[in-house]
């Protein structure tokens, strides 16, 4: 692929410092990334803010730091779709159109280049297989007695982007279409496996699935893989994507329009775009956004593909619209309270 | 130098005392507070609307302000109760002074023993895979969740708040209770009143003020708590500090002038029972100089 | 037998005896004070009668009734502290009424005697005021009301008059003085003020170090002290030594003056040292007066206190006080001058322990 | 007599039971990281993270700073309220409760608005500034605590007549409040130290967004990503807090002083 | 020009004057009392001096120097509370160092003065102790080490030891003088206790409601009082109603018993009625005394108060107080004897205010 310009490199070395936030190292292999980008560049330093944030704390971070060029001000972001076209509205985020870029799907990418996904994943199932010996297959096994107190969203569908897309898949796996409909259905499943006394309103993570309080987790393929990983066996995961209603979440990558460092955060760009960067997120269980430029140049070998769960599984993935996902979530989040009811009193 | 002079370079010495206090929390607590009493009155755009504040009075929101106040209620007036009793027991039940420095220095750190590891901690015991909950089931084939027990409730919400609450109370009340006298108690006692009556009609009084004023400051504490019920309960309880950081920081939700103007309604609930407090204390205290 | 008796008692703290072998009787409506010096049992023994401290040892009765057992709000007792202990949160009415309201009285009575508690302290106009508003000595009085409301068969006041000023002190104790004999309540009264004690008590129980001293009446106290404590504690008291000279003939010496006392001198012999006793106000200046009940000796000092000059004049070792009462008139001896003290012979006693 | 004592007991044994039972809970599971049986790995693990020692120890300064700082600030205000504006008393103590409920994030928020780089004080600007600000901002949220402990212990003793005794010995306020008022509300100074020193090692939201490296953040870190060692942090947490609070009152009481209530 | 002089100083507190036209001069290593009832000023006019409260009006000066706009602590003066006010923190020697501590003075110097006032005050034992392990005397005597350790030019004492015992206040007032006078040091002493007052002052100040009612010595206060508040502020005294006979001829009449005073009775009229003062010590019983020095009554009541026997007496419309020395041979009058008690004519006084 095509290198960054010399200029860009020139500039970016001169800033010498590349803010980032939100940036787990064990999310999508992030942790290699950073450390690829800094062998790559040593003069630039790389200043890591929260890796734990939210999407909406890389929007509020960057509203609060306007004006402000200290270590807090983030020059790069990595958010979930959504808020690609709203802060863009906000003028929050500036263009920048990568060398990569044509490699791109158009159905992930702002036509002016103000973001464009970068990876993806599906939503799975990550069960630990100690003390769930049935592995549930698809959405519809969740409600079944075996899995009494053990079925966990990794976060408040009211605020976790990953939470809110697993109520929608649940809905898909119903059948329904229409993505308010699916918002609806998908609620009214999981009411369903918290009547059967399945669900456990606690944030699931590799603690509490090791612990014993979450045992069945839904969360990001790539997620449950890493937990995995780092547990080592104790206790053993498996992570399962269901037979029906998947869903393909993809995170969207921008540059802040206050960034204290714009050319380092272009050339950023540039790293995570190039097949190097891409294939970082592989090794951490992403999809890449060019995944499919990827394995037609032939560049993905072989042993990586085969660490991810069957291919088979993501050829049937949903990539819900921007529009679609609006709808569902406006379902879900306003009625979360009410058809679940986990407000036990 | 005139009289009224002198007056005035006093008053002026008088208020310069604690201008350092003033300008202190002027800067560092009421100034950036100021941003968000005027985002309670603004669109995400920039522009003047009571929207913000007329979506408090929603269903669910009003519920969330309740469901905030039950909680922070039962567990200020637990915390103060069981509290009061521990620091009654360091201070009035003749126990060896190691007792008392053990629990008060205990109580420093547990006051602030919060978040995540005290979720944790109460997930890893009362949970439904916790440790007293298995001991009860394997040991005595007690099953604690058959009984509608449920730590990720209302009442699982308000005993683990305790687990800071009860400290900070202990704390507090500590010296209130070194300063009651041991002759109040005799002379009570020789004029007929039993232990009860002494208690109602002369300690609880006295210690009024004193308790009335830590209660509110419980109450404060675990209104504002965030991260324990956050970590503790997920998504299950719908409590004002969650909803207010899920439009604030939410992937989801996100309207952070609506997260303004929550926080807004905390702050005017917390100034109105400080307000209450303070006309109680006037009460209470009528027989102080 | 008598109304409150305190026979054998005994009180130790873990290894420390603090009262040993008490033994009082006191009649119904006496008045008697405990005098002694600082942490000599006074309150022990109080609290013990209240019941705040079990004995280790003998027996308490009040009207016949042993207390042993008794909790202190199952004694009818009243009681009075040093440092009032008026309830802060409760006005004088309230303070006053508290013994009849945890008693369940009806309301009328608790209003009627209330007020006629208030009357009897004179304070009837302050009904509502806290304590912080009163004075100690107005406090104190409302404090001896309200241990008197719920007529309690005996009274015990700790040093009640010990936090307040002169002036009032005076006033007061002949207040309370005058309200125990107008109630006739049996009272137990804990001073160590020798003055106060003598002033109103019936009787006197004079401790020291947890034991009963001497117990009499304030002049018998005063004028014929059983032990050396007694006569040094209760009052001014000169102490003076004088060598045995003749033991046969009661024949002493104070420095070079030689007397010849009316008390035989008991078992000492020539050349022994003896210490006499001589109370300030015994003597008076006589010039020219001689002889066994004469001092002569130089003046060192000569002290104003208002109603007495005190003038202290050097005999042979000793230095003797002496009083005169004040009158415009008088001209007190100035230091150097040499006077002659007159007084009683049966005046000077021999210190024997 | 007998029988409160009894109760006293009571009272202890249920409030230690509620307190160390969570505690145990915790403590068995961080025991938990090898399969099937009991070992401190765990705590190896914490421990040779380089990270652990490096933002407990910045925290650590932070909570001395904010102490040292705290105090000064608090102290004074508390005494010259006492001794010479009484009535503003209800306003400070309103003012003292504010930063329970102002949620951290706004206050922090704000900061970053009033003095970034760009400001009138640009105090973001350089890791000491920002520095500086984290402390400001731990003074902010332990000012409840800190201003009731000392308050009470001032209650105790009488300020007017000691700095009165202080005055007419020629001191001059400097020394009144250093040598006479400060080691006489030494008991309120230490538990009011204590609490501070619990917020500013537990906390999270300062010091992440304005981007420092304290304990609170790596403890969220190391909480959403690791199943074992969040537990053994939080016992080594919690024991090395009562450890250096046991330290702190040790050395208060080789203070040759009167005892302190604490 | 003396060396304290408070020139018509005046205070108030918002409407309320507190202090009205104050003067008095005191001068170099004088002791002066001011003696009055709570809440007559006497502190307000000590913390005047003492720089903690500004004069509404008036000048103060010291050594000549006018005080006005200096701050306590450049004043040179030493106080010594009422609650001692020692320092918990330190011990007592540091308590004693403190004011050459912030003076900065050489250590050497400081430890050579602590010594030295340690050893005045006689607590060389005690150096090491906190104030806490003392009793309220030592504290006191801790407070005025501490009070002269920077040797200020003036020494002020608020009812130093109104909150001691009645035995430790009669040894430590004695003390305060001794050291006074040792180190000639000029100092005001504010009490209550007229005993105290009279027993140790040079000069007295009595003080009511804000102003000095009269200056003068012991001797002159005691003996001629200016006012009848004076007179009856200091000392016992007896008030006597009589009834103007023959004004011309100074003649009165006591319930029926004539007498014909000394001093001229003024601008009175027969019938009119006029108060005359006796202090109980100036009467003595003398069967058959007769006359202008003489009054005869009924004995209403005897009392013991140790060296004196307090007996009370009807005399027409006034109850008479008199005094007698105790003797274990005397044998009180007891109520309803009739005794006749004879006094020096100079000592009836009239009152006139
Ligand atoms: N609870 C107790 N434990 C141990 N010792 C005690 C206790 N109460 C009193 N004492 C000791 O018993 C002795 C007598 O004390 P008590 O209070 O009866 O003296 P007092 O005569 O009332 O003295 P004061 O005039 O000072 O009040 C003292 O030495 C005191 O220290
Ligand atoms: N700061 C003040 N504000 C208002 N009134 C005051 C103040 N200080 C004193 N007073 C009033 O001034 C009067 C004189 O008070 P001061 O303390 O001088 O009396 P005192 O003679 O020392 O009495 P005591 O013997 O009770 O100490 C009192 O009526 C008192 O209430
Ligand atoms: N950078 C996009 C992913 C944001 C990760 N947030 C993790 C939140 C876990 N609570
Ligand atoms: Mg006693
Ligand atoms: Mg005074």
């Amino acid at each position: 692929a095509a290198e960054p310009s010399a200029e860009l490199v020139e500039a970016a070395k001169k800033e010498g410092k590349l803010t980032t936030i939100a940036l787990p190292h064990s999310w999508c292999g992030y942790g290699d990334i950073i450390a690829g980008f800094k062998a790559k560049y040593p003069e630039i330093t790389v200043n890591e803010l929260n890796p734990d944030a939210g999407s909406g704390d890389e929007i509020e971070a960057i509203k609060a730091n306007k004006g402000n060029t200290g270590d807090q001000a983030p020059d790069v972001i990595d958010v979930g779709l959504s808020f690609g076209p709203s802060s863009k509205a906000e003028g929050l985020i500036q263009p920048y159109k990568v060398e990569t870029w044509d490699s791109i799907p158009d159905s992930a990418k702002d036509a002016d280049g103000h973001w464009y996904g970068d990876y993806y994943g599906v939503l799975s199932f990550v069960v630990n297989t100690d003390i769930v010996k049935e592995v549930p297959k698809d959405w519809a096994d969740l409600t079944k007695a075996d899995y009494a107190n053990a079925v966990a969203l990794a976060g408040d569908p009211r605020t976790s982007n990953q939470a809110v897309q697993a109520a929608y898949a649940a809905g898909l796996a119903k059948g329904e279409t229409d993505a308010a409909k699916a918002g609806e259905a998908g609620l009214a499943h999981f009411a369903e496996i918290n009547k059967a006394g399945n669900f456990v309103p606690v944030i699931g993570k590799s603690a509490s699935l090791a612990q014993g309080s979450t045992p069945i987790v839904i969360a990001w393929d790539y997620n449950g893989l890493a937990w995995r990983d780092t547990l080592a066996g104790n206790p053993p995961l498996e992570v399962v994507v269901p037979e029906t209603g998947v869903v393909a979440g993809v995170y969207v990558q921008a540059i802040s329009a206050f960034a204290p460092h714009p050319n380092a955060a272009k050339l950023w760009m540039e790293y995570l775009y190039s097949d190097e960067g891409q294939l970082g997120y592989l090794k951490g269980y992403c999809h890449p956004i060019r995944f499919n430029d990827l394995v037609k140049n032939g560049k993905v070998p072989q042993e990586m593909l085969d660490k991810l769960p069957p291919a088979a599984a993501y050829e049937k993935a949903v990539f819900p619209t921007l529009e679609e996902q609006e709808a569902g979530k406006a379902a879900i989040t306003t009625k979360w309270d009410s058809v679940v009811g986990a407000n036990v009193q | 130098m005139s009289h009224s002079a002198l007056i005035d370079r006093r008053t002026v010495i008088d208020w310069l005392g604690i201008a350092p206090f003033m300008i202190f929390a002027l800067l560092f607590l009421i100034l950036p507070t100021l941003y968000l009493v005027t985002g309670a009155f603004l669109t995400p755009e920039g522009d003047f609307t009571f929207k913000n504040i007329g979506d408090l009075f929603s269903p669910n929101i009003l519920s969330a302000y309740w469901i905030s106040i039950k909680v922070s209620l039962a567990s200020s007036l637990g915390g103060a109760i069981i509290g009061f009793f521990l620091a009654w027991a360091i201070v009035m039940g003749g126990l060896p002074r190691s007792i008392r420095s053990g629990l008060l220095t205990f109580s420093g750190v547990a006051s602030n023993f919060a978040g995540v590891p005290l979720a944790f901690a109460f997930i890893a015991t009362l949970g439904r895979t916790g440790l007293v909950t298995v001991l009860l089931r394997d040991m005595i084939g007690f099953n604690l969740y058959s009984t509608g027990f449920n730590l990720l409730s209302f009442f699982g919400l308000t005993i683990t708040y305790m687990f800071f609450q009860i400290p900070l109370m202990v704390l507090i009340l500590t010296p209130a209770l070194d300063g009651m006298k041991r002759e109040w108690r005799e002379a009570s006692e020789i004029l007929g009143a039993s232990t009860w009556q002494y208690w109602r009609m002369i300690a609880l009084p006295i210690l009024w003020p004193s308790l009335l004023g830590t209660t509110l400051l419980l109450f404060a504490n675990a209104f504002g708590a965030i991260a324990t019920a956050y970590a503790l309960t997920g998504s299950s309880l719908n409590i004002v500090p969650i909803l207010l950081y899920a439009q604030i920081r939410g992937d989801v939700l996100h309207n952070p002038n609506l997260g303004y103007a929550l926080a807004l309604g905390m702050i005017v609930i917390t100034g109105l029972s400080n307000v209450l407090y303070i006309w109680l204390r006037s009460r209470a205290e009528r027989w102080q100089k | 037998m008598s109304f409150l008796s305190l026979s054998h008692i005994q009180k130790s703290f873990g290894p420390v005896q603090v009262v040993s072998d008490f033994n009082m009787e006191i009649e119904k409506g006496e008045f008697v004070s405990f005098l002694g010096p600082s942490g000599c049992g006074k309150t022990t023994v109080l609290r013990m009668i209240a019941g705040f401290e079990t004995p280790s040892g003998g027996t308490i009765t009040v009207a016949g009734k042993n207390q042993a057992g008794l909790k202190p709000n199952q004694r009818n007792i009243g009681m009075v502290f040093q440092a009032y202990a008026l309830f802060p949160n409760m006005n004088v009415t309230d303070n006053v009424a508290f013994g009849l309201k945890v008693a369940g009285r009806p309301k009328e009575e608790i209003d009627a005697r209330v007020k006629e508690m208030l009357g009897l302290i004179k304070l009837e106009h302050l009904a509502d005021r806290f304590p912080y508003q009163m004075s100690g000595g107005q406090q104190q009085r409302v404090a001896l009301a309200r241990a008197l409301a719920p007529k309690p068969q005996v009274l015990l006041l700790d040093e009640p008059l010990s936090a307040l000023d002169a002036k009032i002190r005076v006033s007061l104790r002949e207040e309370i003085r005058m309200i125990q004999q107008q109630l006739g309540i049996t009272t137990v009264f804990v001073t160590h003020d020798q003055e106060e004690a003598l002033s109103i008590s019936d009787r006197i129980v004079v401790m020291n170090a947890g034991c009963a001293d001497q117990i009499g009446a304030p002049a018998e106290i005063y004028n014929r002290p059983a032990t050396r404590f007694v006569a040094s504690f209760v009052g001014t008291l000169n102490l003076i030594e004088a060598k045995v000279v003749d033991p046969a003939a009661n024949r002493i010496a104070i420095g070079d003056q030689g007397i010849t006392l009316r008390e035989p001198l008991g078992a000492v012999k020539a050349g022994d040292t003896v210490s006499l006793a001589l109370r300030p106000e015994a003597g008076s200046i006589a010039e020219g007066a001689k002889g066994d009940t004469a001092l002569t000796g130089e003046v060192v000092s000569s002290n104003f206190l208002g109603s007495v000059i005190r003038t202290r004049m050097r005999v042979g070792p000793s230095v003797i006080s002496f009083d005169m009462f004040n009158n415009p008139g008088l001209v007190p001896p100035t230091a150097g001058e040499t006077v002659t003290l007159r007084f009683v012979a049966s005046d000077l006693l021999v210190i024997r322990d | 007599m007998k029988s409160t004592r009894i109760l006293a007991w009571l009272a202890i044994a249920i409030g230690a039971i509620y307190f160390i039972v969570p505690l145990i809970g915790t403590f068995e599971f961080s025991l938990r990281m090898r399969r099937g049986e009991y070992t401190f790995d765990a705590y190896q693990s914490v421990f040779s993270d380089i990270q652990f020692r490096t933002t407990f120890g910045f925290s650590m300064l932070m909570a001395l700073f904010t102490i040292i700082f705290g105090m000064l600030l608090v102290v004074p205000t508390a005494y010259w309220v006492r001794l010479r504006l009484p009535r503003m008393r209800p306003v400070i103590e309103f003012i003292t409760l504010l930063p329970l409920v102002i949620p951290a994030i706004v206050i922090v928020f704000g900061y970053l608005r009033l003095y970034n780089s760009s400001s009138f004080l640009p105090l973001t600007n350089s890791t000491s500034g920002t520095n500086m600000l984290l402390v400001f901002s731990y003074m902010t949220l332990s000012l409840p605590y800190m201003y009731r402990a000392v308050d009470t212990a001032m209650r105790m003793i009488d300020v007017g007549t000691l700095t009165e005794a202080a005055e007419s010995l020629g001191a001059k306020w400097p020394t009144i409040l250093f040598r006479c008022i400060f080691p006489n509300v030494m008991s309120g100074v230490l538990s009011g130290a204590f609490i501070t020193f619990a917020i500013v090692m537990g906390e999270f939201t300062m010091a992440s967004l304005l981007n420092r490296p304290a304990f609170g953040p790596y403890l969220q870190l190391v909480g959403a990503n690791k199943a074992y060692e969040p537990s053994a942090l939080a016992i080594i947490a919690f024991a090395i807090t009562w450890l250096s609070m046991g330290l702190l009152q040790l050395v208060s009481r080789f203070q040759k002083t009167a005892p302190v209530k604490a």
